[in-house]
Order: structure tokens, then C-alpha cells, then sequence
């Protein structure tokens, strides 16, 4: 086993991380960017490294490959955990790990490059038998060949551009009719948007669901698929809310998506923690969508649903250890659901907002896990992506768990920044949500809406609150108030952190 | 003693005494209606208040907007940006959203300006893009709060904003 | 269902089950004492009475039958969750809420008054084949008759005063030979302190191990055991640890035990939430101990390890509900240990330590669960027991568990008062507690040996830290330094929450 | 700056200087080592203190005895009591546990005392209990911390003290 592991984030990951660390008996080294200096995961870690003199940049920080690998170096540690995002799937990154021998925690640098590319990631699923949304195998080059294979895949169908992305160059037909008009659109929109007029065609899915699967291999050959996590509550591609199992699930459909993601690994030589994602129709036909090569944001819930704890098997997997368990032995049980906490505002086009935390009163009891990057009096730090704190409810059954998830967003305070707490308190109360009637469209769907205007309204306490709170305000801060004897009705000594001393003794 | 408190454009005069009678007893008369309750107070920008046997956690915090002179009062998950004045101390506070006249723009937080979308002079909707500036590897379109001709854009494309900047002036 | 459920208890377990009230969509009533206004389950119910308009103690406030019902009537209260401690085990209280219509969530007044009696209870337990320490059926009229029973139930035994308690009028006897002055002192000793020499004698069961089962029953006839609990480690016959399962425990062990328990709650006609807590001696042989008719401060190992929500099944038991589960679907998993944290000086003799708490740290992250009933600010009243808070770690298997729980309490910071995390770091690290070698003289054993001395001495680090600590402080507080620009190196604005508006624009 | 500082009875002179050369880097002599670190605010009564790579999280809190002036300093769990002396500004606080002299018992919480064990005038020996006060539904013995003879004891029984209240002196 390791003895000292680097880990090259920062944030919550970091810190889970490091605690994993702790529980491992595995010396943890942070790093750190400017910026970062007071983080969480620095205080946390054994030891602490800053990436740059001055830039908190990521080029410079935490996306520096050299100052990375030179900082485990030094302070020898024998692996690098990578967290996910930043150089996670960054397969040059596996790749100067394994030169510089330290073990990057992950798979190999050739399985992240063949599923890092889209074409050969695609031709190797395909030969492994795993079911991709039907389409043409190519461009297709007329309105003939078009209108062929739309017949053979079946109706609606959705022309895409084979250079594109971001929208450009599709075009959705739900009839043969609409065909030839489409086609001539779409290409000339390919053209112009992309200087290339080739488009080629796919069954289009009807609000699809998000579901993926989590596996794990180690590398003496051996691969489990530890159940599905469904998250269709997506913002503009973002995951918001996470949870596992899927409400549609059958356990036949979870064997039979597990055993594909399975195929998918061993097609790819996987090995240590990945995913594979799916798109599901409401016929719950699934198709493949890509794998992702590192640790997901939203791992809790497979542990809370498996008992188990993925970042510790991701270390034993990466040092050598076989799998201490086969699929017959993983036990699924209850339900869990998770709330991705960013600093940002729903109420302003989700706008970032960075700055301190200026109070903080996290959830508790049963039920809650949260795993958290930030505490109270930090400053949000506006170079990185704004996610302050996953918070994940557990419980026996979806209902449980969406009761305790809730009941815990309400007893969240995050005082100083805009946050998205409000946004899951809408969620979680909505009507199709709770009955898990969600689709990758729902949360844009539902955003779209008016929200419904509070019922609880208490206006008139506020207003007398904040009278109140200005009362011991201006006694703490020794000021003449207007009315004597109103400042000692809430003592000075409550009220003054500066005077708890006092307090102590009372 | 009497203090103005301003919620949501709203005025509401609240007059707050000790009951002679029942220590650690308050009322409150607020637009001529009375509230009597216990507060004391619970962990730092915290109240517990009790009113005719209801129970609420009653948090503080200072508004990014405006700082400790409207802090945001929060009740059961709801933000109630509060702004005080109290008339008896003439210490009254301007209102920091005024109907009608020009209305700026204030930049939420810090980061750089990446993309203009109207020029000085031009008229705009309300509810219009005017600028783009760029924080936390996100783009964000700040939108015209009310119809109108954007006055100033005294930021650049490229210049680096803080929070509370005046990005642009609609009139 | 009901729409309201008044809780007549303060603390963790308040705060717990007004928690399990918000999940369910009950209304929650708290009642509190004079110094308990500002406390954390008047915080979080929905509604909250005070008991007394001055007095604080226990009689005139949680103890006050007439008031706690006067105050449940006047809310229109349907049900009362007692807790434990205070009136839960009451059977008066418990008859009182029949009378007065309001559902009390626990078993029937008669149950609770059979396992009340210590000679009933037997009687009715040896009724059904439950098994006991084996010793005389009653008083031994002389040394004759002593050896005739010792010979048969075997030696060692122990001598007790049947009028006693308390270690008075007890003589441990390991053989025959040591009989008669043995039966002589008892007698003697029996006399001069209880006024009544008669003594029985029962067998002396060696470093036994405290493990109870968690049953549940339903009004309609239903019962189920959930696993057991351990809870050896105890200081002065009060649980500081608890864990579930039981290292010692077979699956066979586990069946008859929860049988035998099974047994004990239908032979009382019991229902709703109880415990059978039993001692195991070396050779896995259990003997009935007593009953618990009351939710337990350590049921937190159970939810874990089931995955169930015992203070929601209390409820819907007490609203009528038939179990949702039958035995078959219990389904065990993982490990599960619980710390009971408490306001008490473990290097000064365990001496209760009320106070304010200035500043309090809780840990998060993987496999932690805290139920408090305290906050950052909160003066923890002399009034009451000391028990702030119960923290508990979850892992696949013991040593993931006892890791886990490790590292939260070495995350977990309360400042101000005294506490006993300390005596944890301690436990927790023990070669024997971690090899499991535990019995209910553990504790005391380890708490007679003289700590080890710490090898992570970093007394210069805490003397520099001492003066940065102080040169901050005066530079709050606006004091001339000696050095200049040395306050500004800690800024001002990071320091002062007064000034930490500040940060929110920086 | 200099001061000196007593941990566990024993003083400890700690000289200390930010680095010219490197901003945030912080130099302490202490008994004539150097320390070399970067020190930084992480929320209120937290430090986080990284020295030659490693990260420590030091937390202070008052202590009850001796309030401010010799805060608990708190690492990896550890609890050191560090009271401080600044030489250079005389601004010299005393010592709160002298050796040798009279030793006083103090009531290290508020309670009421409900058994006495020893009368004025009586020798006792170090340990032996002198006083029972009840608090939180416990007694509580506390013991002679020195041996000699009983000199005061202010507060008879039933009667309620405060924490810090002396409760015995043992000369």
C-alpha cells in the first residue's frame, strides 16, 4: 500500500479524498494555488505545496503537469489521486505519472485515450456489442440515402452535422414529408457554421432519461458494476441532482445495462473507478452514450446505496489489491439522492457568486452525508468552478430519502454568497419530480415556469426581526440606543463573540 | 422606540417595547397591528422568536447589495432584504433602488468584461442584454433593468470588474 | 395519521425526533425550561411552549405530567414522543396520555409497569423459557443450602444481598472452600447496611459483554428484531460506545438472541420500539438482563445497519400502522459505531463541564452521522445531563467503521467547555477495543492504566501560534502593535467578523 | 515582536518576523530554533499554518481558568494552555499557578456544594478530597492540590457557587 498520496485538486473532492487518506493510515499532500492558501482541503491535508508563486490560473496551478509531478516528487509521494475534473481525464497526465513512477490513481493513459476519442471509442464499443442510438453509419450524402435510413430507424428522427456540436446544423423530423426541407436546411447551416456540409442521422429519443452506471476493475482482470445512478435533472448539461437507484429500474434492466458497462470496460482494458453513461427512452431501450474515466461528482450515492466506499477501492485497486468482492456479494439497499450546493444565484440566471461565507449551518441527523470544500469565514475563490458542497439524503425508500434531502435543504444557511439552495428547495417540492417524471428536459422545463409565489410569507416578522437584530447591534457596537434598557433585554454578552469569554463562567 | 423598515418597496413602522408586564416579553406594533413574542438570541446572526406559541429560526445576513444597512433577514428558507430607518435618531438611510431614474447596473461579483452587447446611446428593453463579463470560467449576461438608453459603459472589453462596479447607466 | 406530536424532551433526541416529525409532514411541538429557551429543539420545532415561567428544574418542567399534557391538550396535540430518560418509562405518564386522549408513542402502560418490576418481569419472562443468570430462586437460608446451589450451577458465583444494590452485602466466590466466610461477610455486611441479611446467589459470569436486541412492535400483533447493539464499553455501568453488529456475533447467535427477545416483547404484550438487553459471557451463552420500553440513545447503530428510520416507525406504529417489513426483509449491512459526546472533563475525574460552546467544528464527509443537540454560541445548562451530542460512523466492515469514526473525532473541535473527545482519540486508538477484546470492565481497566504519553508533540508550534493568535487580537481590537505591519500580514478584515462585510466584496 | 510564553509551567521565548524576502512567509525564533511558515486566517478562531510543508489546523479557544490571557492552543487535538508575556510593551500578566504557597480550590463549574470532607484547620494530603458539589444530576469530589492544612472554606453546605469561585485554600 502507499504510504503518501498527492492529491492534484482542490475543493470538496480534495477533501474526500484526504479523508480517505486519513482512514487508509496514507499521508496526504495537498496542493495549492494562491488563492487557495486558507482552502479546506489544505488545512486538512498532512501536508500542503503551493503550485505557483503568485497565478491562481489553473494553466498555472492545478492544470501545471510539470509542477504537479515535481511537487510529488519532492515530498515523495508514490500516487496521485486526481479527483475529477482538472487533469483527471487528461491521459498525457496518466501517461508522466507512469514515467515518473508514481501510480496515477485511474486507469491506464490508453484506456482514457480510446474513450477520450469519440470515433475510436465508438468503433470498439460497437465490435464489444453494446447498443448505440441508431443511426446512419456515416454521412449521409442526399435526401435519398436520407430518407432510406430514416426508414429503417423509425421516426422521429434528428439530422445532425457531422463537424458540429453546440446546436448548429440539426434539425428534428417527425415525418418523411418534413425530410427533404430539413435535410437541404441542415446542410447549408452545416456549411456555413462549420465550412463542411456533411450531416448524418440519428433516432432522435424523446426526453430521455440520464442513467449511468458506475463500475470498478481491478487490474488482475476483474470487473463489477455496482448498480446505476440516474441524473436527468441537468441544467444546460449540468448534473444538478443525482440519485440512485433509478425510479424506472427493473432488476433485469440493471443487470443487463450493467453487464453492457461491464463489456464496455473490458473492451477498453478499464481498469480502477468509471462510468458509463447511458441514454434511456421511455421504452427503457438504452444506448451508449460515453464512459467517463475518473471519479464522477455524484459517487456518493452508489456508496450510500452499496455500503461501499469508492475512493478507498479506487487506492487499493491502483495498488495492486484485487477486488475484495464479486458482483454476487454487492448489496444494494435504500435510496439516495444528491443536491450539487453552488455558489451561484437561480434567481439571477444562476449567476457565479464568489465571496466569503460569512455563516454557515449545515444540515445533520439521520440520513446525511454532506461532503463539503468550504467553511464558515472562507472566501469563495472566483477562478474556479463554483461548487461549494454536495449534500446527499439517504433513506429506505425514494420517499424517505427525498423527505430527510429536503427536510436537510431547509436547515442549510449559507450567509455572505448567493447559493442554490432555493433552486432545490423548488425542485424538491415539484410535483413531477417527486414523482420522478424527469427527463433531461425536466429541470429546463420547470425553469421555464413561473414560480409558484410562497404561500409562507412573513413579511411582518422580518421587519420586526431586523429591528431586533439592529438593537444588539448597536449595543454591541456600544452605541447611545434610543430607548435605554431595550440593549440589555438581549444581554451584550450573547450577542459578542468578542465577550464569550463571559459566558463560560456564567 | 420606532424604526422605518423598508421590505420589498414596502414601508412598514415598527414599534418595538419590553412588556412591563411579562419579562422577556416584547411586543411589537408593526402597521398598527400587535405582535408579542420572545427573542433571544441563538449562535451568532441568530434569533429564536416565538410568536403566540410558533416557533422561528430567524437568520441574518449582511446583503451583498447593501450591506449592514439592509441585511437580508431570512425565515424559513425565504430572504427578506430588510432596509432601516429609524426616524426618532434621524439616522435615516437612502433607499437603495429609488422608482423610475436612471437605474445602473452593478456587477454581482468580480471578474473581467468580455463582450458588449449595446453601445452608449443605443435604446434598450428592459430585460436586454447590455454586457457580458466572465468569473469563474462562466459567462454571464447582465440585462437592462428597464427600458431605456444605456448612458454609460465606463468598462471595456477586457477591463477587470469587482463587485458593486457600475457597469452600465440605463436613463 | 398525525397532524401533530408534542416531544416531552430536550437535547439530541428532541431535536432527533422533531427531525423525524419535518420528514413526515407532522407538525412538531417542543416544550422547554426557563434556561432551555434558546435551545436547539425550540429552534427547530414548529411550535414551542415553555413548562414554567422561572423554574428549570426537571420536576417543574419535563417531569411535570400535568403541564406536559395541559400544553398538549392546549396545542391540540394527538401524540407525545417521550424520548428517553424523563417520563419515557413511566407508566403513569404513559396511562395519563390514554386518559387524556393523546396517543403516547410507546408501548401500553402495562407493558411498560410489567418490565418496570424487576420480580414480575421475571417471573413472566421465566415463564417463557427466557434465560437468566442461573442462581437460587430465592433467599439461601444457610452455607448448606449456598453449596448445594453453587454446586449445581457452578463456580464461580456471586453472593448478593437481596435487599441491596450499590456493591454492598456482594462477595465473589471462585470455590467451595471459600464458601462459608464468604456467606458469613455477605450476611453480616447485608445486614449492617440494608437492615436484612438475606443473600442469594447467582452465577458469576466473567468479563461479560452487554448486547441488546432492537425490537419493534406493531399494535396489530407483529413483532421483529433489528440486530443487535454492543455496548461493553461503558464507564460506571453508563454506555460511552455502542456498535452494531456485535464482533462476538454468529448469524445462529443473532437468530436465537433476536428469537429470545421476540419472545420477551410478546410474553408483555409489548409494542412499538423496545430493547432486550442481555450479558454474553465467554462461551456466547445469554442471559435476560432487563427490558428497555423506550427508544434507546444509541438506536442511531440500528438505523445504520439497517437502513431503517426507527423514530418514523415509532410513529407509525403509535398511529396504528402494521410494520412495513416482515422479518425475512431485515436486511443487515455494514457496521456501525456510535460516540455519545458529552460536556464532561475526562482528565479531571469525568466532572460535568456546562458553559457556553465559543466555537464548535463538526465533521463531515463519508460514513458520519451527528444527531446534536447543541450549536456554535448554545450554553449548555448545569441543569441537565451533559450529553451534547452523539456522533456515528458507518463502514462495510468494523475496522472501515472504527477508521471512519477516528477521523471524525479528530476533525470534531468544541471550544469553551470541557468534553470527552478525548477520551475517544484514546478508546479509538486501543489495541484492544480495535481487536475487539471488550466486556463491561473494559473501560474502567483502560481508564486505570496511565495514558501514553503523546508522541506528536508540537508545544513550540502552539507557542508561536499562541502569539500570532494575540497579534491578531490586537490588531482587532484596534491596539497599537510593537511592530508595525505585522497585523497587516494576518489582514484585519479575515479576522474581525464584525468587519467581514468586507469580505463579501473583496 | 518578542514574547515569551509558558506551556505546561515551562517559558518559551518566541521572537517573531515576517521574511522581507518572501511575502507571507513568517519567521519564528523560539529557544533558538528557527521556524520558517506561512500563516493564514480559516475562519474565526482558526489558523491554518503550513511549516516546511506541513499543514497544521490550530485552533484557539479561552481557557476557563485563565480566560485570555492564556488561551488553549489546540493541534491535532492536543490542548496546550499558553499563557503570554510581551516583555518589550511591560505588559506582563501574572502566572496563574504559582509553586510553593497557599493553593486555592476553585469550583470548576456552577453547582451546589452538598458534602463537605474536611473542616477549616484540618492537614490534608494532596488528593485527598475536601468538597462535593452537584451539578448536572453528579457529584463531584474535588481534591486538596497540595498537601497542608485547610485555611478557608467560604462556602458552607447548600450553598450555590459560581464556576471560578474559590471554593478552599490549602496552605
Amino acid at each position: 500500500m502507499f504510504n503518501k498520496i498527492l492529491i492534484a485538486n482542490r475543493g470538496e473532492i480534495a477533501v474526500r479524498v484526504i479523508r480517505a487518506c486519513r482512514e487508509a493510515g496514507i499521508s496526504s499532500v495537498a496542493i495549492f494555488s494562491a488563492v487557495d492558501r486558507a482552502a479546506l482541503h489544505v488545512l486538512k491535508a498532512d501536508e500542503a505545496y503551493q503550485l505557483h508563486p503568485s497565478s491562481s490560473a489553473a494553466a498555472d496551478t492545478y492544470l501545471n503537469i510539470e509542477r504537479v509531478l515535481q511537487i510529488a516528487h519532492e515530498c515523495g509521494a508514490q500516487a496521485i489521486h486526481p479527483g475529477y475534473g482538472f487533469l483527471s481525464e487528461n491521459a498525457h497526465f496518466a501517461a508522466a505519472c507512469e514515467k515518473a513512477g508514481i501510480k496515477f490513481i485511474g486507469p491506464t493513459a490508453n484506456a482514457m485515450e480510446l474513450m477520450g476519442s469519440k470515433t475510436n471509442a465508438r468503433k470498439a464499443m460497437q465490435k464489444a456489442g453494446v447498443p448505440f442510438v441508431p443511426g446512419s453509419p456515416g454521412g449521409v450524402p442526399s435526401v435519398e440515402a436520407a430518407r432510406d435510413v430514416a426508414k429503417q430507424i423509425g421516426y422521429p428522427v434528428m439530422l445532425k452535422a457531422a463537424a458540429g456540436g453546440g446546436g448548429k446544423g440539426m434539425r428534428l423530423v417527425r415525418a418523411e414529408s418534413d425530410l427533404p426541407s430539413a435535410f437541404e436546411g441542415a446542410r447549408s447551416e452545416a456549411l456555413r457554421a462549420f465550412g463542411d456540409d456533411e450531416v448524418y442521422l440519428e433516432r432522435f429519443i424523446e426526453r430521455p432519461r440520464h442513467i449511468e452506471i458506475q463500475v470498478l476493475a481491478d487490474e488482475r482482470g476483474h470487473c463489477v458494476y455496482l448498480g446505476e445512478r440516474e441524473c436527468s435533472v441537468q441544467r444546460r448539461h449540468q448534473k444538478v441532482i443525482e440519485e440512485a437507484p433509478s425510479a424506472i429500474m427493473t432488476p433485469e434492466l440493471r443487470r443487463r445495462m450493467g453487464e453492457t458497462a461491464v463489456r464496455v470496460a473490458e473492451a477498453a482494458r478499464y481498469t480502477n473507478a468509471g462510468t458509463v453513461e447511458f441514454l434511456v427512452d421511455s421504452e427503457r431501450n438504452f444506448y451508449f452514450l460515453e464512459m467517463n474515466t475518473r471519479l464522477q461528482v455524484e459517487h456518493p450515492v452508489t456508496e450510500l446505496t452499496t455500503g461501499l466506499d469508492l475512493v478507498q477501492l479506487q487506492i487499493r485497486i491502483a495498488a495492486g489489491e484485487p477486488l475484495p468482492f464479486t458482483q454476487a456479494d454487492v448489496q444494494l439497499r435504500g435510496h439516495a439522492v444528491e443536491c450539487r450546493i453552488y455558489a451561484e444565484d437561480p434567481e439571477n440566471n444562476f449567476m457565479p457568486s464568489p465571496g466569503r461565507i460569512t455563516r454557515l449551518i449545515a444540515p445533520g441527523g439521520p440520513g446525511v452525508r454532506e461532503d463539503s470544500g468550504v467553511y464558515e469565514g472562507f472566501a469563495v475563490p472566483l477562478e474556479y468552478d463554483p461548487m461549494l458542497s454536495k449534500l446527499i439524503g439517504y433513506g429506505a425508500t425514494r420517499q424517505e430519502a427525498l423527505e430527510r434531502i429536503t427536510r436537510a435543504i431547509d436547515e442549510y444557511f449559507i450567509g455572505g454568497i448567493k447559493h442554490n439552495l432555493p433552486l432545490f428547495r423548488r425542485i424538491l417540492r415539484d410535483r413531477e419530480f417527486r414523482a420522478a417524471n424527469i427527463d433531461t428536459g425536466y429541470l429546463d422545463r420547470l425553469l421555464a415556469e413561473a414560480p409558484a409565489t410562497p404561500s409562507d410569507d412573513h413579511e411582518e416578522l422580518a421587519a420586526v426581526a431586523a429591528v431586533l437584530f439592529e438593537v444588539q447591534r448597536s449595543a454591541a457596537a456600544g452605541q447611545q440606543t434610543t430607548a435605554p434598557g431595550v440593549a440589555d433585554a438581549v444581554p451584550r454578552s450573547h450577542w459578542k463573540r468578542a465577550a464569550r469569554e463571559e459566558g463560560v463562567r456564567s | 422606540m420606532t424604526y422605518e423598515v423598508i421590505i420589498g418597496g414596502k414601508s412598514h413602522r415598527v414599534e418595538l417595547q419590553r412588556d412591563p408586564d411579562h419579562p422577556g416579553l416584547w411586543a411589537a406594533h408593526i402597521d398598527g397591528r400587535e405582535l408579542r413574542f420572545t427573542a433571544v438570541p441563538a449562535g451568532s446572526d441568530v434569533l429564536s422568536i416565538v410568536v403566540d406559541g410558533r416557533s422561528f429560526q430567524v437568520l441574518r445576513e449582511a446583503s451583498a447589495a447593501a450591506g449592514d444597512a439592509a441585511p437580508n433577514i431570512v425565515i424559513n428558507g425565504r430572504r427578506y432584504t430588510a432596509e432601516l430607518r429609524d426616524p426618532r435618531a434621524l439616522r435615516s438611510r437612502r433607499t437603495v433602488a429609488e422608482a423610475g431614474g436612471p437605474k445602473k447596473i452593478l456587477s454581482p461579483m468580480p471578474g473581467k468584461v468580455i463582450r458588449l452587447l449595446a453601445a452608449e446611446g443605443d435604446r434598450v428593453e428592459a430585460g436586454a442584454g447590455v454586457i457580458v463579463i466572465e468569473a469563474m470560467k462562466m459567462q454571464n449576461e447582465l440585462k437592462a433593468p428597464k427600458q431605456g438608453v444605456v448612458k454609460k459603459l465606463p468598462s471595456g472589453v477586457g477591463s477587470a470588474v469587482n463587485a458593486g462596479d457600475v457597469l452600465a447607466i440605463i436613463e
